[in-house]
């Protein structure tokens, strides 16, 4: 598939809106998972860890 | 075994009885939701006969929501549950036998008072009797797959809530069995198909619910 | 608490072997959706009845396809969970719903700006579009209910009971909106049924979806290492891994 | 001996005496908190076994795992061999736990017959109305449980001990408030439940006389 140019590739054949809004969403909800999991992530991290101390303090 | 199953249907009839205030309070709520519709979309007769089907039977889920949370939550308060639990019968018998008197008390007179409701919209003679026959067939169902609800969100804070979602999404295939044959009926066309397939979602939720929920009343009471 | 640790020995040799797969999966995701979207984008070539709306399709149908395949993925680890009383199964199933869910939203989303250029509208009640709805219903409730329930057991064993009610149910759903579609309107233009339907475009699609699968893995493996630390946290192996690290 | 033939309701002899409750190495975790670890014990015919230990020691979670209510998390529990758990376990056992199991809309005479409609053996009314009469509600047997104190509630729930032909029962303070001349009746029972090679476990904070019995003591926590 030559698409000629790069405007008429983001025209999409007048559906540009649809495709690259589809696509823009699947990546905003994919970096939104992986944010929210590193997030959790950390913030379970710095709980145990804390925990963890204060055991070996008391 | 069919002892324990008439003399658990007897004692929630019993208890239903001395507790009459919940169950008008669920068919009031029915008959005002059904009620409130016309005022919204306007007194159109012939929009109204086009929902009315749809309206009374998502009343009648919403009622029946209502009404489920009551289903364990007395028993599991007051250690009865407990009880049935450890009673030398099988829990789902047991569970069938509440299921039952539960339906009795709150889907049986949605059943009857739809006809009446029906009238509101200007339904036809036969269709008003399809909708009760619909309604009959379809309410146990809904206290069938219901009970699974009711049993896993047992004791839990905000319950009631939680059980719509739960329960809802999976009341959709006697949704739209139900509502459908009325509609069908008014659009002329046999409304046996969706009766039939309404009565063998009944007898399949009948056989198996009462097991899934005498499980997932083990797991809660755990 | 020998009788702890020989029970559920499991999750302090997989949490290693997790974190060991799970970037390996990451990279396998990213390299494969390169591939695919590069088929989808300069391989494959115009739709001759839809025109370029159709390249929606390179995510939409993988993403649905994910949503109904995790589903199910979850709805037998809860099961076995429940069955075998193995907690590890459990936590699969935990770590699955969330990206199942959101598959299942971005399976809607796409179909909707799908829906829009083909249908004109941006939403129809056909049985795909309508059982996916319910399925995002369905993720939402496991996840609710796991998450009412403060003891870890509890949670496991209901929420293995609802997914597998559920999934009985999906295809019950299924079959009646599709009835139900029929009987109010014909069946409107498919996605995946055309007959246009190029080989490139079908290899993009497989490629799109391999990607969401070796995706959904990594995310999956990353999630139940934090749940295998969260429930096991006073546990020997956990210590070990917390002093390590500190 | 004489109050042993007032309680006795000789209608209900012993469903299966001369059973044994074997509990072998036995763990409880409650959330987070290992409760108990490697409990194991066994009770024969005729026997008492008091359940001591502070708030929160596992006391009432022992208790429901006898029964089968909830799993251990290691060990087991055989009541004759088997595994105490399932219709025939049940058969043998009765349960009084803290929730008194009493329906306030009910009347007395209701809450124990439909009580014993669950239990192995129905009752028929006079036999009730006996026991009724025995634990000291006589004259309110027809009245709204909602309508009764405290401790008269507390009696239709432990009514049931009179009428009860299991021979395994498993109490969760069963002396909590109750009066002098109740709970001197409620251990009374006890004792003639003993007499007929049943057996008991309970917990109570109050101190236990069992005429004729030394009860064995476990100790959680």
């Amino acid at each position: 598939m030559n698409w000629g140019s790069l405007s008429n590739f983001i025209d999409m054949g007048g559906r540009g809106f649809y495709v690259w809004g589809s696509y823009l969403i699947t990546l905003v909800c994919i970096v939104f998972e992986l944010v929210l999991l590193s997030r959790q992530k950390s913030a379970l991290w710095q709980r145990l860890t804390q925990i963890m101390k204060l055991n070996k303090q008391g | 075994m069919g002892n324990v199953l008439l003399s658990v249907i007897r004692r929630d009839l019993l208890l239903a009885f001395r507790r009459r205030a919940d169950v008008l309070t669920t068919l009031f709520f029915f008959v005002i939701v059904v009620s409130l519709f016309p005022l919204g979309v306007g007194p159109e007769m012939k929009t109204l006969r086009l929902i009315a089907p749809g309206v009374v039977w998502v009343a009648a889920l919403l009622a029946s929501m209502l009404s489920l949370q009551r289903l364990f939550a007395a028993d599991y308060q007051d250690g009865t549950l407990e009880q049935m639990l450890l009673a030398p019968h099988p829990l789902g018998v047991i569970v069938l036998g509440k299921i039952v008197a539960h339906w009795m008390v709150s889907g049986l007179p949605l059943a009857l008072m739809a006809p009446l409701l029906g009238l509101q919209f200007d339904l036809p003679p036969e269709a008003l009797g399809i909708l009760f026959i619909a309604l009959l067939l379809g309410t146990p169902i809904l206290s069938f797959i219901g009970a699974i609800g009711a049993a896993l969100t047992l004791g839990l804070r905000g319950g009631g809530v939680l059980l719509s979602l739960l329960v809802l999404p999976l009341y959709i295939p006697a949704l739209i069995f139900g509502a459908g044959a009325v509609e069908a009926y008014i659009a002329g066309v046999n409304p046996e198909g969706h009766l039939s397939l309404l009565a063998a979602l009944l007898i399949f939720s009948g056989l198996a619910t009462p097991w899934v929920t005498a499980l997932a009343l083990r797991i809660a009471m755990e | 608490m020998a009788f702890n640790l020989f029970k559920y020995s499991s999750p302090a040799s997989f949490y290693p072997l997790a974190g060991k797969m799970a970037p390996l999966f990451y990279v396998l995701a990213a390299t494969l959706a390169i591939v695919g979207l590069y088929i989808s984008f300069f391989v494959a070539p115009t739709d001759a009845t839809q025109g370029e709306a159709y390249r929606i399709i390179f995510i939409h149908v993988p993403a649905a396809w994910m949503s109904m395949f995790i589903y199910i993925v979850m709805a037998i680890w809860a099961g076995l969970g429940l069955i075998l009383n193995t907690r590890l199964s459990s936590m699969m199933a935990q770590a699955l719903a969330p990206t199942g869910a959101m598959f299942t939203v971005v399976a809607l989303i796409t179909g909707a700006f799908w829906g829009k250029p083909t249908w004109g509208t941006w939403w129809e009640w056909d049985a795909r579009m309508t059982s996916e709805l319910i399925l995002l219903f369905l993720y939402i409730g496991y996840m609710s209910l796991t998450a009412a329930i403060d003891d870890v057991r509890r949670a496991d064993k209901a929420g293995a009971i609802l997914a597998m009610v559920g999934g009985i149910n999906v295809p019950i759903i299924y079959f009646s909106v599709k009835w139900w579609n029929t009987l109010h309107q014909g069946a409107s233009v498919s996605l995946t049924r055309s007959p246009s339907m190029a080989k490139t475009m079908l290899l993009g699609m497989l490629i799109m979806a391999i990607a969401a699968w070796m995706y959904s893995i990594a995310v999956t493996l990353s999630r139940v290492r934090l749940l295998m630390l969260e429930r096991e946290k006073s546990s020997a192996w956990v210590q070990e891994v917390l002093e390590k690290k500190s | 001996m004489a109050q042993e033939a007032l309680l006795s309701l000789a209608l209900v002899p012993l469903n299966r005496p001369y059973s044994m409750l074997e509990v072998v190495d036995l763990s409880c975790l409650r959330g987070e908190r290992t409760l108990f670890t490697n409990l194991s014990f066994t009770l024969s015919p005729g026997e008492l076994l008091q359940v001591a230990g502070a708030n929160g020691s596992g006391k009432t979670s022992l208790l429901r795992m006898l029964c089968g209510l909830s799993a251990p998390i290691a060990g087991e529990i055989r009541w004759n061999n088997a595994a105490a758990r399932g219709e025939d376990f049940n058969r043998d056992l009765l349960y009084i736990s803290h929730h008194s199991a009493v329906k306030e809309e009910l009347t007395p005479i209701e809450n124990l017959l439909i009580a014993s409609s669950f239990a192995a053996a129905p009752l028929t009314q006079p036999q009730a109305l006996e026991a009724l009469e025995r634990i000291g509600l006589g004259g309110r047997e027809h009245l709204p449980t909602k309508a009764l104190s405290q401790g008269q509630k507390r009696r239709v729930g432990l009514a049931r001990l009179l009428v009860s032909n299991a021979p395994l029962w498993i109490l969760d303070e069963p002396l909590t408030a109750l009066d002098v001349r109740a709970v001197e009746l409620i251990q009374a029972r006890l004792a003639e439940h003993l007499a007929q090679q049943g057996m008991i476990v309970l917990t109570t904070h109050q101190t236990l006389q069992v005429p004729g019995i030394t009860p064995r003591r476990i100790e959680l926590g």
